[in-house]
């Protein structure tokens, strides 16, 4: 896992000495939704918004397995947890400023993080109105009740004190997304901040077309001074949205003209061009991998028929083959097969186990078995719905599935859903199908939001947006997980979460298929391309063109 | 002049055939089938398409004599290390695998080909018949409809719900249908209907333009002086004269619907996986072109015949429409032999 | 061959010419002749005697067509070997159409582009051969336009803005705009009226006489060519049947067919068959201040007309006085835009759905163009067995029947019937036509031109089959037609129209005694052998 | 003239307003919901609440379609949160996705798509009824055929094909041109056509061949009018014949179906935007409906609808210029 063979490309490369020059990205997602700190939903700060936003933390720019740790960013450290780590306190690092020359205060980062509250800038992670005191019913700052969160506290313009309603260890994780941007409240245009935000990262927004293009120079008051996570190289980058993701592969690979300036922060090799690279030595030396801790699994509806009963649950999970899927994936290379729903790629929250071992491809004869036992001698015929805009995981998945299951007796009916209905069917509990083919990655790496919220009874929503499919509540588990959230030491608490895993996947609530590799080419004049194991994708921040 | 002439007296027009030797009908260009069949080109058109029909229609044996069927997988032909790309070459093709197996997959092409056929073709056709139907329908209607009896009305109405027609973007309401309708209703059927309901229009707007000028022909007045209702009149008098531009228009078409029955497919919004489509085939093909060219080859080929056999059909049935097209391929040696005959005569 | 002058220039030679279209049907069977410049060669013939065949063949123009020519077609041109058309380069042919060589069609309707400007067809063609400037070529179309007779503001119209006759004014025009050496004209005045019919043959005469054009007059009215033609050729199935110069051949017939085409020339003296007068308050139709306008374009003009229930009313008038429209009107084809048609006292307008269907059956007509009033893409059977049809008449057997003896009752056999229209002569088609409007025993028929595209003898026929029927039948007729003689010898009245009114209506025996200075013009401009 | 089109306006506000009401009923009934999107993970019932009302889909269906139609004729004021912007007529109403006035959105594509319609609609038009024209002068003759062949083969092949093997031969194999990327017209024109030439021939390659078909029949079905023969009578060059008087018969039906298909490609054209990257109204089109931004979808289908009209109507023009025997 993590950066394999960013070597050859790293070989000349000096941070010091990196600036300059014009970087490409060549991305597929279109970005029309645009760049407000309050809706983005990333991890550590995501590829492009990091180079705009700076946060009270943020992730550390390095490769390898220390690239999944929170450092300080616009604060002087990760912050400082007291009463059971229920108030966060931070302190500014001085010097700080906007693009335009003004400084960075306290106040702008708290309202920064109120506006996200407002019901307009929807769409963010969910987890600062579960936490903050008062976050629940508050309305963000623009008009009707108070405007003001109070569980937020700016005793001086360089102190900014979180008052949570719980426990979490995990906060500075959480104080590296971009809610935790600074917005001076004066240049605050509500809905339309996204097109044109203030920023206080290295770059600033020269010209945006939404779903097509955004360039970005640099910011003459950003200092590599009080930021050590960003090296900033190029002076300018030139980002490409909603381009085809074949006809990306197609221009990385040939790496002509500008493009061998071009990366690319969103589109892994598909399973052509990983054939066509494997078999060029001269493309290989260009490719880096990495790992996005992410789970692809089957998601069973305990409280629907068949899976009600674990047996049927344990005859499916023998039932799969790991081989087809992955090849279906596009081989070994963009997929592993993953018995452990907290994948490898998690590192410090994996603990290896597997319950009911399939073989490569499959027990079918153990699954009848089960089945049988379960009361389903000739088989069952359930339902699997799965995205079709998932390119990947859906269709081909599915029927690679469909095959496995019926060596077993097990007939599906596959029920693609688009992208929108996808999430409102399955993620509602009133509509959600019985079996669904799904995936979960985690929001920052740690086994905290991995399971939370997909073990945690009280995580269950019934409005819609609920991850908990399986329904499942013991309240021993939800006292189990409030207990690890106390732990502020991280390694401590990755093993008690590990160790949750592994207790839970033998009620075999869900099914682990496989994770992705993440696999990219990269232009031939790009230097200091390594994918960072927290997200497991560039940290644009340090890649180089000289 | 003679005060009464008898008809039979002169009889000039009795005498006027020496032609009265040639047996009847020899001289009549078969129109219709007889007339596409007549032709060299059509002929090879039409058994080109009945061979296509042919392998949908017997899909299960022909799969069934190569000994493989549409869905199984088989990893152990993949290339797990390299995307998943079928091993040995050409595509793996080998005796139990005629065309080779699908990368990722390994499932059997030849299987997937000739069960693709029936989604197809059917859809294909389907839709293209549905098309012609409303169509024509619509188009004749409004095109006869006159400025009499509140005609322009009905002409306005019919004309404007083409225009509704085609405003729709085609595109992007296949979605939202595909996406609204229940997932039990089958697929194949809606897919059929969508492009039905969204392609008849153009159909109508060629046929409404070309009936308007056809009605203002005297044959057509003389056929309203029987007493011909409109309905009559546009099947016996409108219809023929349109077949060349609607026959070509729909050889045009099929291959179109075809490939949109493929865009949608490609979109996850046509047939439901594991279900194959020559379109679906194609667009998931694409991307492997460099790598296993055999893969795309198969489907593109394919759908090439499959178009090329429709235009030519379609042009042979223009062909056979044309009162004063050349005389079909049996005659046709004879002229050729006349030709050289007269060459010769000019040195 | 007797006319000296023949042997001392020859323009045009015309050597055992074949024409077979496929079938094969041999429609010219070894024609030969030589015309000599400022000569004028009759063709004539009845009906699908292979006149039109000829003529086509003269000028190559079955080249590109399943169509087979054999022999020769000699152009003899000053200081150049002979070009022979059947076997010359395509772009020797091109180069001598138009300028040496001319033509002007049968079917006056169909043969002029129907997306161009009159003006710019005749101009452009011109511009073709002699590479004149715009300006020159507008001139020359003006000039010939007026030669015509055709008012040349009109060239700015549309050839569909123009009636039949107009149209066929601007063919000619069109090739005299070329001074060709040798000008074929298809039956150039069949569509025209006699004032202007003696119009365009003087203007032909002038030709002939200024430029020394040679022509090939094809016709079937021994009128025509009688008063023009030097020489004159009689087809007879493809053939040849007698030859020699016009006085001679036209005064001692030796050939009984020369003879029998002869005779059937109606004639204005010829004495009018008793027939009983239809009673005068017996109305079948009765026209009040009929008026139609299209655009600006004023086609009738405050009509008024009655017809009597079993008479034959003729109507005559000069060209683009408004026959045909109100031929068409008459039988409800046309709305009026003002005025009312009665028909047994019934306003043809308040009928409706079912009704009018079932009671148009009762109104047939004739349309002036044969080919463009039987559809293409269908038999002549079939076209002509529609109407029973459409009545619901089943039985095949009997269908084919009645459509064959009619065919053969106008005069055609059981083997067109299964024919389509474009392998049949211009008057087999206007039978075919005629046929089919008989085939319902209608109570009125407006015959629009019905005869003017067929010979003398098939003439006669069809007249005389309208009359049996009329009597038989109870049928009554509107019948329009540029012939005076003819609408006398079929009708009872006739109505004169000129510019969208009736001038005056007379009794067919007054004809020769009109009231009206336009009727005299008429009468005096009718060719006489 | 003027009364056919005043018609004709009348004909099209009807025929948009049903389109509005059809489009706006069926992405409505589309499953997913908006408010649930933009809420996203974890979101509880009473925030799902609050969005919807600031969303506006907690007002019954009919009501939202009433208001999106008031805002159409008059415009309507939209929060931003910290202030209100005033959009004003005709107002397509503001992104729920986005955060934008829908009419600025697909102002900002238009250009695209139209560029895009444009040049591809000359590129095909020339050569579909060149090819046509070229395999019309001699029917049945190897040329035609190969002519045929070689453009049906272009015109089956999927857009989306035909852009990848463009991209690939142009840009990757011969490096003819650059990868494509959009430059406004007004910005540099030189670059906007170079840049756009290959959507260009994808879409007109894909194109043409219906063109071919349509302009050969019609060519050929001229050719048997007796008014050709007057021409041959006047010794007109063949090429003549076809080219300047043959084509006339074709070209009402060719003027027809390409004012419809560059009606296509002005209300968006999917598969080559995303190919190549094109910011324009199709890829706008099936984001905003996966995403079920219902103003953006009614919008698009609005102006989509009304680009179509127009094209239809102008091709109705057209074809009565083309053809003077017939009346509008
Ligand atoms: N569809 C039409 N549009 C415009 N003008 C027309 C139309 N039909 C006829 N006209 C005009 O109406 C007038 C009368 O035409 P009509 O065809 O009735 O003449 P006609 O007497 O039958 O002539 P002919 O003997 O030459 O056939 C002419 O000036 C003609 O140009
Ligand atoms: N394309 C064709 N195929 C077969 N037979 C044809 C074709 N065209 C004409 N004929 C036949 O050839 C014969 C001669 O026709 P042509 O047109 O030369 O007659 P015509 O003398 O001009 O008669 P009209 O005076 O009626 O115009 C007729 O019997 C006709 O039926
Ligand atoms: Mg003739
Ligand atoms: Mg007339």
């Amino acid at each position: 896992a993590g950066s394999s063979s960013s070597a050859s490309s790293s070989d000349a490369f000096s941070a010091a000495n990196c600036q300059g020059g014009t970087l490409r990205v060549l991305d597929s997602a279109k970005n029309t939704k645009g760049f407000d700190p309050a809706v983005l939903y990333t991890s550590g700060g995501g590829a492009i918004p990091r180079l705009l936003f700076r946060t009270l933390t943020t992730r550390q720019s390095v490769a390898g397995t220390n690239g999944t740790k929170v450092v300080p960013d616009l604060a002087t450290d990760t912050g400082t947890p007291s009463q059971n780590a229920t108030v966060w306190t931070y302190h500014l690092k001085s010097g700080l400023k906007y693009a335009d020359g003004t400084p960075i205060t306290a106040a702008d980062i708290k309202y920064g993080v109120e506006r996200s509250f407002s019901p307009q800038l929807a769409g963010g992670p969910p987890y600062l109105r579960d936490w903050l005191v008062g976050g629940a019913d508050y309305q963000g700052p623009y008009g009707g009740g108070t405007t003001d969160l109070a569980s937020i506290a700016t005793p001086d313009p360089s102190t900014i004190v979180f008052h949570l309603r719980k426990s979490e260890g995990d906060f500075p994780y959480l104080a590296a997304e971009t809610q935790f941007a600074p917005v001076p409240k004066a240049k605050d245009t509500g809905k339309e901040y996204n097109a044109d935000p203030v920023s206080s990262g290295p770059y600033s927004i020269a010209g945006f077309t939404k779903g097509k293009e955004l360039d970005l120079v640099r910011n003459s008051y950003w200092s590599r001074s009080t930021d050590q996570q960003r090296l900033a190289c190029p002076d300018r980058i030139d980002i490409s949205l909603g381009l085809s993701s074949a006809v990306i592969n197609q221009r990385l690979s040939a790496s002509v003209g500008q493009d061998a300036n071009a990366i690319t922060t969103d589109t892994s090799l598909d399973a052509p061009t990983l054939a066509r690279v494997s078999a060029d030595p001269a493309l290989k030396k260009r490719v880096v991998t990495g790992k996005f801790p992410q789970i692809f699994y089957l998601a069973f509806d305990l409280k629907k028929a068949p899976f009600d009963n674990q047996l049927v649950r344990e005859a499916l999970s023998y039932a799969v083959d790991r081989t087809a899927l992955v090849n279906a994936e596009g081989g070994t290379q963009l997929a592993v097969p993953s018995t452990t729903f907290t994948p490898e790629s998690l590192t410090a929250a994996h603990q290896d186990y597997d319950y009911f071992p399939a073989g490569a491809t499959g027990n079918p004869t153990k699954a009848k078995q089960l089945l049988a036992q379960a009361g389903h001698p000739n088989g069952i015929t359930v339902p699997l719905a799965y995205d079709t805009d998932d390119v990947n995981t859906g269709a081909p998945a599915a029927t690679a599935l469909q095959q496995a299951f019926a060596k077993a007796g097990i007939t599906l009916q596959l029920q693609p859903l688009s992208d929108a209905d996808f999430n409102s069917t399955v993620n509602t509990p009133a509509t959600q199908p019985a079996l669904t083919l799904t995936s979960w990655g985690a929001d920052w790496p740690s086994g905290g939001p991995f399971l939370t919220p997909i073990f945690d009874g009280r995580q269950i929503v019934t409005g819609g947006g609920n991850f908990n499919l399986a329904q499942y509540n013991d309240p021993a588990v939800n006292a189990q997980i409030d207990k690890i959230n106390q732990i502020t030491d991280y390694t401590a608490a990755q093993q008690q979460w590990a160790a949750l895993d592994a207790q839970l996947g033998k009620l075999a609530l869900t099914v682990p298929l496989y994770e992705e590799a993440t696999s990219v080419l990269y232009g031939s004049h790009v230097k200091n391309a390594y994918l960072d194991q927290w997200r497991g994708w560039y940290d644009i921040a340090s890649v180089s063109v000289k | 002049m003679s005060g009464h002439v008898t008809l039979t007296s002169t009889e000039p027009g009795a005498a006027v055939e020496s032609a009265a030797a040639l047996p009847t009908g020899a001289q009549r260009p078969a129109g219709g089938a007889a007339g596409v069949w007549a032709r060299r080109g059509g002929r090879a058109a039409a058994v080109t398409v009945g061979l296509l029909v042919l392998v949908a229609l017997t899909a299960p044996w022909l799969a069934a004599l190569e000994g493989q069927d549409p869905n199984s997988f088989h990893d152990t032909l993949l290339n797990s290390a390299t995307g998943g790309s079928p091993n040995g070459t050409f595509g793996g093709i080998s005796a139990q695998h005629w065309l080779g197996v699908e990368p990722t997959t390994g499932r059997d092409l030849f299987a997937r080909l000739v069960y693709g056929a029936r989604v197809s073709l059917g859809v294909a056709l389907g839709a293209t018949l549905g098309q012609l139907l409303l169509g024509l329908l619509v188009g004749l209607a409004a095109g006869l409809a006159d400025g009499r009896r509140g005609g322009r009305w009905v002409d306005a109405l019919l004309s404007r719900v083409t225009d509704l027609a085609l405003a729709l973007p085609t595109f992007f309401f296949s979605i939202a249908l595909l996406a609204v309708v229940p997932q039990s209703f089958p697929r194949p059927l809606l897919l059929g209907l969508i492009l039905t309901g969204l392609g008849w229009a153009p159909i109508a707007r060629i046929v409404r333009a070309e009936t308007r000028v056809l009605r203002e022909r005297e044959y057509v007045a003389a056929a309203v002086l029987t007493g011909a209702g409109s309905w009559r009149i546009a099947r016996r008098e409108i219809l023929p004269g349109l077949v060349a531009p609607v026959a070509t228009y729909t050889a045009i078409v099929i291959p179109q619907n075809m490939v949109a029955e493929a865009g949608l497919s490609f979109l996850g919004l046509g047939v439901r996986p594991p279900t194959s489509s020559w379109g679906q085939m194609l667009s998931t093909s694409t991307t492997w072109f460099q790598v296993d060219p055999t893969y795309v080859l198969v489907p593109a080929l394919t759908l090439l015949v499959c178009v090329l056999a429709f235009a030519g059909l379609g042009e042979a049935l223009r062909v056979a429409f044309d009162p004063k097209s050349p005389v079909p391929a049996h005659t046709r040696r004879g002229r050729r032999k006349q030709a050289a005959g007269k060459k010769g005569e000019a040195r | 061959m007797t006319d000296p002058v023949l042997q001392v220039e020859t323009v045009l030679q015309v050597q055992d010419l074949r024409v077979i279209h496929p079938g094969p049907v041999t429609a010219l069977d070894g024609l030969s002749f030589e015309l000599a410049p400022g000569q004028v060669l009759g063709l004539v013939g009845e009906s699908g005697s292979g006149k039109s065949a000829a003529a086509l063949a003269l000028l190559g123009l079955h080249r590109g067509t399943p169509t087979r020519v054999e022999g020769a077609v000699l152009l003899h041109r000053p200081d150049r070997p002979a070009l022979d058309l059947n076997r010359a380069s395509d772009t020797e042919l091109r180069t001598v159409r138009g300028p040496e060589l001319a033509m002007v069609f049968q079917e006056p309707l169909t043969s002029l582009d129907p997306y161009r400007r009159v003006g710019t067809q005749i101009a452009t063609a011109y511009r073709l051969h002699t590479g004149a400037s715009r300006a020159d070529a507008r001139q020359r179309t003006v000039e010939v336009l007026e030669r015509v007779g055709i008012d040349p503001k009109r060239a700015r119209d549309y050839p569909h803005q123009f009636s039949g006759g107009m149209r066929q004014r601007v063919l000619i025009a069109m090739a005299l705009a070329l001074r060709p050496r040798v000008l074929v004209a298809d039956e150039p005045t069949t569509a025209l009226d006699v004032t202007v019919q003696a119009q365009i043959l003087r203007l032909l005469d002038e030709l002939r006489a200024e430029t020394g054009m040679a022509l090939v007059l094809v016709s079937h009215d021994v009128g025509v060519v009688g008063g023009l033609a030097a020489e004159v050729v009689v087809l007879r199935q493809g053939r040849a049947v007698e030859r020699g110069a016009t006085g001679a051949l036209l005064g001692r017939p030796e050939h009984p067919y020369t003879r029998a085409l002869l005779e059937a020339v109606p004639r204005l003296d010829a004495p009018l068959p008793e027939r009983d007068a239809p009673a005068a308050d017996d109305v079948l139709v009765e026209v009040e201040g009929l008026r139609v306008d299209f655009g600006s374009v004023r086609a009738l003009r405050g009509v008024d007309l009655t017809v009597r229930r079993g008479e034959t009313l003729g109507i005559v008038g000069e060209s683009g006085s408004g026959k045909s429209t109100l031929g068409r009107t008459l039988v409800r084809l046309q709305d009026p835009s003002s005025g009312v048609v009665r028909f047994e006292g019934a306003d043809l307008a308040s009928w409706r759905g079912g009704e009018l269907r079932r009671r148009r059956r009762e109104l047939q007509m004739v349309f002036q163009d044969p080919t463009s009033s039987l559809n293409p893409r269908r038999l002549i059977g079939d076209s002509v067995a529609e109407p029973l049809r459409v009545r619901g008449e089943r039985d095949e057997a009997k269908l084919r029947a009645e459509v064959v003896g009619l065919l053969e009752r106008v005069g055609l056999t059981s083997d067109h019937a299964d024919r389509h229209p474009h392998q049949l002569s211009g008057g087999q088609r206007q039978r075919a036509a005629i046929a089919r409007a008989l085939i319902l025993r209608p109570k009125l028929i407006v015959c629009d031109e019905p005869v003017s595209a067929l010979d003398v003898t098939t003439q006669a026929q069809v007249v005389g089959l309208l009359r049996e029927l009329r009597e038989e039948f109870d049928l009554t007729l509107v019948f329009i037609a540029h012939d005076l003689a003819v609408v006398r010898s079929v009708s009872d009245r006739v109505a004169v129209m000129r510019q969208g009114e009736i001038v005056e209506t007379l009794a067919a025996a007054k004809l020769t005694e009109p009231q009206h200075a336009y009727t005299r013009a008429l009468l005096d401009a009718v060719p006489r052998l | 003239m003027i009364r056919f089109l005043l018609r004709r306006l009348l004909g099209a506000v009807a025929v948009l307003l049903a389109l509005a009401a059809l489009s706006y009923l069926l992405f409505y009934a589309m499953p997913g919901d908006p408010a649930q999107l933009a809420c996203g993970k974890g979101c509880t019932a009473p925030q799902l609440a609050q969005v919807r009302h600031a969303l506006g889909t907690d007002q019954p269906v009919l009501r939202q379609f009433w208001t999106f139609l008031t805002t159409l004729a008059l415009g309507h004021g939209f929060s931003t949160g910290p202030s209100t912007v005033w959009c004003s007529a005709p107002c397509l109403g503001y992104s729920y996705q986005s955060n934008e006035s829908v009419t600025q959105m697909l102002l900002d594509r238009l250009p695209v798509d139209v560029s895009l319609a444009l040049g591809a609609a000359a590129i095909w038009l020339l050569l579909g009824i060149g090819t046509g024209l070229y395999a019309a002068l001699r029917p049945g003759r190897l040329r035609d055929r190969v002519v045929n062949a070689v453009i049906l083969t272009l015109g089956s092949t999927p857009v989306f094909v035909m852009a990848l093997l463009l991209l690939m031969g142009a840009c990757v194999w011969l490096q003819l041109l650059p990868f494509p990327n959009y430059v406004p017209l007004t910005e540099d024109p030189a670059q906007w056509a170079q840049n756009l030439l290959l959507p260009w021939l994808a879409i007109a390659l894909v194109s043409a061949a219906g063109y071919t078909r349509l302009t050969r029949a019609g060519v050929l079905e001229t050719l048997n009018q007796d008014h050709i023969r007057t021409l041959r009578a006047y010794g007109y060059p063949e090429r003549r014949i076809v080219l300047r008087h043959a084509v006339r018969g074709a070209l009402p039906t060719v003027v027809t179906v390409a004012a419809m298909d560059i009606g296509m490609v002005l209300a968006g054209a999917v598969f080559t935007e995303t190919m190549f990257g094109l910011p324009g109204l199709g890829k706008l089109a099936v984001e905003s409906a996966s995403t079920v931004d219902l103003p953006v979808v009614c919008g698009i289908t609005l102006l989509a609808g009304a680009l179509i009209v127009v094209a239809n109507t102008v091709a109705d023009l057209l074809h009565a210029a083309l053809d003077p025997r017939v009346r509008i």
